[in-house]
């Protein structure tokens, strides 16, 4: 048998857990087999190994009788391994050189035959043996933490887990992709339950994050690249540039007012397109940064004419005014015969010189030790069920449409009115669930459209004092006074039809349902098929993961299931927790939720982060796979196969395996075809040791 | 490597040992007559078992483990046989890339066996001492200089086949449908270029063979002697136009006569051909299924036939090139035709050496030889083919049978050496008979007995699929109760032995 | 030699036990083995186990190894497709044990000897009825002693 | 004094000889190095004089062949006691070789199927060969042919190998160098060297970090690129596992490596190691679907043990 570290003097301990392995097992009979076997220079059974006197015995025989290898049959190695590891150690040996034997949950508490039993044990504690000669010292390893923290999304997840780091004293870096921070709360009106405007309670924090000395706030920018592990991640971020510097800008917003266009003229992402805004805007009043973006694709300076037509044609939301009239004006037609623009807005920032239209995107190189991922979510696109008619009926709308129509510096002013600018609608219908629950889109619940389609219809209703119709499957109020909220609706008069609505169409059966929309139903309380016209139809759209949502997942090397959202690593125990150490989730990029989930997910997500960053370092069991170096031919089969990405190809042509990355699940070792990666605790030749002990009759 | 295992073997009954690995065993009667000698082969190894579950494409590679010294007839034959399987044609540039490295493989084989290993009895001379009798006593009789050119011959020739089939030592470029591999124009500089001298070398060897043998009447009457002599069939490849072919063609048989009894198709091989088992060797021997198996005896009316090199000039009206055709001449000229004296397969030797060589010459100059399209991709359901080509020592088959996913259900081969089995056990009695009996046997006569198989050139690598090369010899002179009288061996120092 | 022989074949007359080696991962299978003890469940005791992290980790030398040692059976446990505690590893498991079963049914070995079970940290009874299963169906098909020495005559 | 050296060979096909051939104008020099006492297919030779020797008067003995018969089994244990160093040479020597495939069957079987089955036999009294045989009168005798093919180490201690199919001149070379210099590895090493064939590959640089392989192609169904690795190409290329030395060769000749050198000193299993790659390459997390790729692979046994069968963990198929 081959040996390491010169003679090998092996002590074996057989415990007799109280009678729970004596019971079956004749632990004297194992000892004293075991003590008949080569290299075996202690073997004894004792009552409780793990006890403070059983523990004793290992560290003085180390000691008396030079021993150099430990072998304790007990219980599961889940239980006291890490117990008999610190006794191995406290006898002054590696802990590594001791090997547990389970012999009570996989012998004694299953079977019945004492002698089989008996001789179960004896044979895995000869297994146990052979192989314990093999072992080798390990240390385990310990990674540092760089305190710095990435919190990806602007969003209210992102806000609040960069505020909380931040308050506790640790630098954020906050990179959001769009011109301001705010995220889809920043949308909304109200917030169910309690009707508190969603802008009051956001934009202080908004502000928080702006003014905080702990917190860098990139907006308009992207993360490119990311590699490194646990504790130490090198991140890439490219700030696309506004064309306006953010350090000299006051935020006066007079360049806006001086913009070549004088009427703004192009689709408002904000509002959902159905406001408009010029070339150089900001997207919202309480924008964070509050500093306007020159937009590329629709500033004359950056463009032929002919191209900014088809662009506003194409750009302006659901519902773009009718084509042609986009079109610019003879004072522009000038203009565009000069090819060039007046650059009034230039003149307006005057000596300020924030605007600069040769500037260029910045790249960002940082590292943090820790990365919070808050991308949100995309609302479904409600084309996708043409049934509903949404695109192809003006007067049907989506949820977030509404909120921007209901809101008071929304595009309407909170006056709420059809596409053609004047009618108020006198009946409204809100369809639940479209783009939820639905076998032909996404199956899943997205938890928050019974909330919110109920406080949109209270909000219409105080708006317009319009009769509306709720059309639901089920309703779903599972929250704190969310029930009660549903209470207080069906008292407002609301009406509320059981079933799932076949289509919106405007095919007129009936006189009643002349110039409007009807809703075919089927009313599954009443049994019968119902059409209900109205004037106005919102589609209360569900939430879907980002469609780039699996580009994101390879950059973070983090699982995403089908339906584009983030896997956490346990959806139980460790909910923001994903597979790669040191990147957590908070918001709706794990999964539909509300605010206040979306809230604490955040702050649980933070706190885990400042958990690593605390601890200073990470350690990590010694059971990585390694490269021998001179043997690695370099064939590259182990690369892919690993799932952390812990294996690189070098230049000089062999596989290097990152300590740090790798999990230890052997997956390569297995499939070397060389042989030339091994891993540490379960090397080849000490797996065959334990097949051949198992087996082979002493 | 593992370290060694414990053998999990038990032998029972431990039998009587061998000597070498071909035996010949004369028995001699009260009067001290030959009275039986028999010729023996004690290997084997089972190809067509273990053949069976194999891909049909890995045949080539399989099979050329037969035969280490020709390995690239089994690679070519099975190759050809797996064009039968799938139905397939080879494009021209595959099939003369084959042809061109067969031609290669020719020469270099016929060379080395007239040089390392049949050439020395005539090089060297017969009765010369056994020391000398090697391809370092050849080096030695014809000088230093040709010594070297032989060898740097061979090596070229090999570098050549190395070049176009991955390995000298068991090829690589056989496919259903062509080869793996294209050839370069530079490739084919060197082809060129090598085929130049291998012609010239040919020639070179002619000329040793007519000073060294046939300008000494010794030799002559050694390869006229009538205990050298046997009237059987012969058969071998042709053309179109009846000349020798080592690649392609029909299959013809003449009778002992010199007139064609019958010519066909490889394929059809199972309609003409038989083995026959004997309990006493692992070899089995091949016999015509007409007239059919009389024993070992030649003539008309015994099935027992011949291939190899006078085998095939036997069974050709002419040689395909033009400077062998000459030397094809004045062979015929010589020894008339059909020609039934088994030394004089060394010359038909020399001969298709020439022929080979200039074959080669022909293709390596083929423009088309490089045409980047060298295989046609099979779509056929495969269920048997057979492939047959020349190989050095004679008519080599394959025969497979596979599954419809290629999976070999049934492997036949009949090898070389296998056709010539009967007629070598004949030629070693007949010599016996004709130089011991009644003599004190003396080194000199054994070597005669000997030189009956030798001529063959037999490789029994190929005939039993086992062990391949010249044949070790022990003589063993037994009495009328089977009692060993005397055993003859010769010592590396050449002085005979009694045993 | 000879007496190992008989040895071998006393052993094969006496009532047969199964020698089954499982190879368990260290977070479902094994978990479950521990689970199915702590729940006091009974099962024959006829497995050896050897645990691994994962069954990714199960190269395929060592089911080759522990037949050619003796086990009449070998039993991979992991855990389900897609729970794998490193993302992946038991779908590799899955890619070389279909290759590898059909090497071992080709050299001899039923394909009842040879089984990779999924079973998860909380499918205890599992683990059991995997176990009873295994055992019964090994013992139909009788040992394999593979490593038992065999008698091998040279003569024609 | 020149150090004795002998050639043996046992279930062969002499390509090993060949190969020593192939040394071509050097093979005089090894000639004049050493004292070659024994090579059957070059020299003539006899037992006796072995026999004769002095145990251990024989400084290496190239014993090339598996064993497949009591006569080679002898001719080994004899050539073991002359010399003081065995060194196995070729596939067939260090791990059965291609004969080695007749452990899919036995004696029995492979009698059957040659004397009996064979379409071109006609044998109805269903002769065989026998060891021992009365031909009127006449004692002949043949070896005994055993059920299983055994490497040589399986049969006597062995001290080197020589890896190949056949090995390479160099390799050949090397070894007599190495031994006429006093300069041989420690005791059971492979003279060749221990990493896997893609280090030298030609075309390990067309081969892409993450491979993976959706179908499987054989070399007939395919036109081969003759420069990116066969592997990406679906093809069964098992150089990944095998110890390279050969120069490539086959690769050189637009064909998959089939592993004729055998694996690396760190593993036990060719055939076995060089599943776990392929498998593990398979482009599937579908079991129906890995099942299916896999299928692409139409003789796993005989194409990853090609040249290895009896010195696999199983060494033979039970029958």
């Amino acid at each position: 048998m081959p040996e390491r570290n010169g003679a090998v003097r092996v002590g074996v301990y057989v415990c007799h857990c109280g009678s729970n392995i004596a019971g079956i097992v004749d632990c004297k009979e194992v000892a004293e087999y075991a003590a008949g076997l080569i290299h075996v220079v202690v073997s004894r059974d004792y009552k409780y190994m793990c006890s403070d006197p059983g523990q004793d015995l290992i560290r003085n025989d180390i000691q008396e009788h030079k021993l150099n290898r430990i072998v304790v049959a007990a219980c599961s190695p889940h239980l006291h391994e890490h117990t008999f590891r610190v006794a191995t150690a406290n006898g002054g040996l590696n802990p590594y050189y001791m090997t547990m034997v389970n012999i009570r949950e996989q012998d004694s508490w299953v079977h019945t035959d004492r002698q089989a039993a008996t001789e179960k044990a004896s044979d895995l504690v000869r297994a146990a043996i052979r192989r314990v000669v093999l072992q080798r010292p390990l240390e385990k390893a310990r990674v540092p933490i760089d305190p710095n923290v990435l919190v990806v999304g602007g969003g209210i997840a992102g806000i609040h887990a960069a505020l909380t780091l931040a308050n506790a004293g640790k630098h954020v870096y906050l990179v959001e992709r769009e011109a301001t921070i705010g995220g889809h709360m920043a949308m909304f009106d109200k917030t169910f339950p309690t009707l508190d405007c969603a802008a009051c309670i956001l934009t202080p924090k908004m502000s928080a994050v702006k003014a905080h000395p702990n917190i860098t706030l990139w907006a308009y920018s992207d993360v490119e690249k990311v590699d490194g592990y646990v504790g130490n991640y090198k991140v890439r971020v490219r700030r696309r540039t506004r064309y306006i510097r953010e350090d000299l800008c006051a935020g006066c917003q007079e360049c806006i007012e001086a913009c070549v266009y004088k009427q703004p003229k192009f689709a408002d992402e904000f509002n959902q397109g159905l406001g408009k805004r010029r070339p150089i805007y900001l997207p919202f009043p309480q924008a964070i940064p509050q500093t306007p973006v020159i937009d590329r694709d629709t500033c004359i300076e950056f463009n032929e004419p002919r191209k900014i037509r088809w662009l506003t044609s194409l750009s302006q939301g659901a519902f773009s005014a009718p084509r042609g009239q986009c079109c610019l004006s003879p004072h522009f037609a000038r203009l565009w015969k000069s090819g060039k623009c007046k650059k009034t807005c230039l003149e307006a920032c005057g000596d300020r010189h924030a605007i600069d239209f040769k500037l260029q995107d910045q790249l960002e190189e940082i590292k943090v030790g820790t990365i919070i991922l808050a991308t949100g979510f995309q609302p479904f696109d409600a084309k996708r069920i043409p049934y509903y008619g949404y695109g192809h009926y003006p007067n049907v709308y989506t949820s977030l449409e509404i909120e921007r129509l209901v809101n008071a510096s929304g595009p309407a002013a909170g006056e709420v009115v059809l596409r053609d600018g004047k009618t108020v609608p006198k009946s409204i219908g809100i369809i639940h669930c479209v783009g939820s629950r639905d076998e032909n889109t996404n199956r899943w619940c997205s938890r928050v459209c019974c909330m919110y389609s109920l406080k949109l219809a209270h909000l219409l209703k105080e708006h317009t004092g319009a009769d509306i119709f709720n059309f639901y499957i089920d309703m779903r109020t599972p929250g704190k006074s969310f029930e009660e909220f549903y209470q207080r609706l069906l008292s407002e008069g609301v009406h509320f039809i059981r079933g799932k609505v076949a289509e919106v169409t405007d095919w007129v059966f009936d006189p009643s349902e002349e110039g409007k929309l009807t809703l075919r139903v089927e009313d599954t309380l009443l049994g019968v098929v119902r059409r209900i016209p109205v004037d106005m139809v919102v589609l209360s759209v569900g939430m879907e993961g980002h469609q780039d949502a699996q580009d994101v997942r390879r950059l973070f090397n983090i699982t995403c299931s089908t339906e584009g959202f983030f896997q956490e690593r346990h959806p139980k125990l460790a909910p923001v927790n994903t597979f790669t150490d040191g990147i957590f989730l908070a918001g709706c990029c794990q999964g539909p939720k509300d605010i206040p989930d979306t809230v604490a997910q955040a702050g649980a997500a933070a706190a885990e982060a400042l958990a690593l960053i605390c601890a200073g370092y990470v350690e990590q069991e010694p059971n990585c796979a390694y490269v021998i170096e001179e043997e690695c031919s370099g064939c590259k089969t182990c690369i892919p196969l690993c799932p952390y990405s812990a294996i690189s190809f070098r230049e000089d042509n062999r596989a290097e395996v990152n300590p740090v990355l790798c999990k230890g699940c052997g997956t390569c070792v297995a499939a070397c075809p060389s042989g030339s990666l091994q891993q540490r605790m379960f090397e080849d030749d000490e797996l065959f040791e334990e097949i051949e002990g198992v087996l082979v009759h002493a | 490597m593992p370290e060694s295992t414990s053998t999990r073997r038990i032998t029972i009954d431990p039998i009587t040992r061998l000597e070498g690995h071909g035996k010949i065993d004369i028995f001699l009667d009260d009067a001290g007559q030959v009275e039986r000698a028999y010729f023996q082969v004690p290997e084997l190894r089972g190809f067509e078992k273990f053949a069976q579950g194999r891909p049909a494409e890995d045949m080539p590679q399989i099979t050329s483990r037969i035969c280490g010294v020709c390995p690239t007839a089994h690679h070519v034959a099975s190759a050809r046989a797996l064009d039968n399987l799938y139905k397939v044609t080879p494009p021209p540039a595959g099939r003369k890339i084959r042809e061109l490295v067969y031609s290669t493989f020719m020469a270099e084989d016929h060379a080395l066996h007239f040089y390392f290993l049949g050439g020395p009895d005539f090089v060297v001379g017969p009765t010369a001492p056994p020391a000398e009798r090697n391809v370092l006593g050849v080096i030695a009789k014809v000088g230093v200089e040709v010594g070297k050119k032989v060898i740097s011959m061979r090596r070229r020739l090999r570098e050549l086949t190395s070049l176009a089939a991955g390995k000298a030592g068991h090829p690589v470029f056989g496919l259903p449908g062509g080869v793996a591999k294209r050839l370069t124009a530079a490739d084919q500089v060197r082809f060129q270029t090598v085929a130049a001298e291998a012609v010239e070398f040919a020639q070179f060897t002619l000329e040793v063979f007519d000073n060294i043998v046939l300008k000494n009447s010794d030799y002559v009457n050694l390869i006229l002697a009538d205990f050298f002599t046997h009237r059987t069939y012969y058969m071998g490849l042709v053309d179109d136009h009846n000349q020798v072919n080592f690649y392609d063609g029909s299959l013809r048989v003449v009778s002992p006569e010199g007139n064609e009894t019958v010519k066909f198709a490889p394929e059809k091989y199972l309609d003409y051909i038989a083995e026959r088992v004997e309990p006493w060797s692992y070899m089995k021997f091949c016999y015509l299924k007409s007239p059919g198996w009389k024993g070992f005896t030649d003539g008309a009316e015994s099935g027992v036939y011949s291939v190899a090199p006078l085998a095939r000039l036997n069974v050709a009206d002419r040689m395909a090139t033009p400077l062998a055709q000459q030397a094809y001449e004045k062979y015929i000229g010589t020894l008339g035709k059909p020609v039934h004296h088994t030394l004089a397969n060394h010359w038909a030797r020399v001969i298709e050496l020439l022929y080979a060589a200039e074959r080669m010459k022909e293709l390596a100059d083929d423009p088309e030889i490089i045409d980047p399209n060298v295989r046609t991709i099979p779509t056929a359901v495969p269920t048997e083919g057979v492939g047959v080509v020349e190989a050095p020592r004679g008519t080599l088959i394959h025969h497979y049978q596979t599954d419809e996913r290629g999976l070999i259900t049934k492997a036949n081969l009949i090898v070389a050496t296998q056709n010539n089995a009967a007629r070598i056990a004949m030629s070693v009695e007949k010599a016996a008979k004709g130089v011991l009996s009644g003599k004190q046997v003396s080194e000199g006569l054994l070597n005669m007995v000997e030189m009956a198989f030798r001529a063959y050139d037999p490789c029994l690598g190929c005939a039993t699929h086992s062990l391949p090369g010249s044949m070790p010899l022990s003589v063993r002179v037994r009495g009328r109760n089977g009692e060993t009288l005397s055993i003859l061996e010769r010592d590396s120092d050449g002085a005979i032995r009694r045993a | 030699m000879l007496e190992t022989v008989k040895e071998a074949k006393n052993q094969e007359a006496t009532a047969f036990e199964p020698r089954i080696v499982a190879f368990f991962c260290n977070w479902c299978t094994y978990l479950a083995a521990d689970l199915a003890g702590t729940s006091r469940m009974k099962y024959p005791p006829n497995a050896r186990v050897i645990r691994v992290m994962c069954s990714g980790r199960l190269d395929p030398q060592f089911i080759l190894k522990a037949f050619a040692d003796g086990a009449d059976g070998v039993l991979i446990g992991g855990c389900h497709p897609g729970d794998c505690h490193y993302q992946e590893g038991n779908y590799k498991c899955l890619r070389r044990f279909h290759l590898l079963k059909r090497v071992v049914k080709e050299m001899g070995i039923e394909d009842g000897r040879f089984r990779l079970e999924w079973i998860s940290a909380s499918e205890g009874d599992r683990l059991r009825t995997v176990m009873i299963d295994m055992v019964e169906k090994v013992r139909a098909l009788g040992p394999l002693h593979w490593n038992a020495p065999v008698e091998e005559v040279a003569v024609s | 004094m020149k150090p004795k050296v002998a050639f043996y060979w046992c279930a062969s096909c002499g390509g090993c000889e060949e190969a020593v051939v192939d040394l071509a104008e050097s093979i005089l020099d090894v000639v004049a190095a050493v004292d070659i006492v024994l090579w059957p297919v070059a020299l003539d030779f006899k037992k006796a004089d072995v026999e004769a020797m002095e145990d251990g008067s024989i400084a290496a003995a190239f014993i090339n062949g598996a064993i497949r018969t009591t006569e080679q089994e002898e001719w080994a244990h004899l050539l073991r006691r002359k010399a003081q160093t065995v060194i196995a040479v070729g596939a067939c020597a260090q791990m059965g070789g291609i004969p080695g495939l007749a452990n899919f069957s036995n004696r029995a079987g492979v009698f059957q199927t040659v004397y009996q089955e064979s379409p071109s036999t006609v044998n109805a009294e269903g002769v065989v060969p026998e060891t021992t045989h009365r031909d009127n009168g006449h004692t002949l005798t043949l070896p005994g042919f055993f059920d299983t093919v055994q490497a040589l180490h399986q049969v006597i201690d062995v001290d080197y190998f020589i890896p190949g199919c056949p090995p390479t001149p160099q390799l050949l070379a090397d070894a007599v160098a190495a031994l006429l210099a006093g300069k041989l590895p420690e005791k059971g090493a492979v003279l060749a060297p221990d990493q896997a064939l893609c280090l030298d590959c030609p075309r390990k640089d067309t081969k892409p970090e993450r491979l993976a392989i959706s179908e499987f192609k054989r070399p007939h169904e395919i036109l081969i690129d003759q420069e990116k690795c066969l592997l990406t190409q679906g093809l069964l290329c098992l150089g990944p596992a095998t110890r390279s030395g050969c120069g490539s060769r086959c690769i050189e000749g637009n064909m998959p490596c089939t592993g004729c050198f055998g694996p690396t000193s760190r593993v036990r299993d060719y055939g076995g190691k060089v599943l776990s790659a392929i498998a593990s390459a398979a482009d599937s997390n579908d079991e129906d679907q890995i099942v299916s790729i896999l299928a692409g692979i139409p003789d796993p046994v005989g194409t990853f043990y090609r040249y290895s069968l009896p010195v696999s963990e199983l060494q033979r198929k039970r029958l």
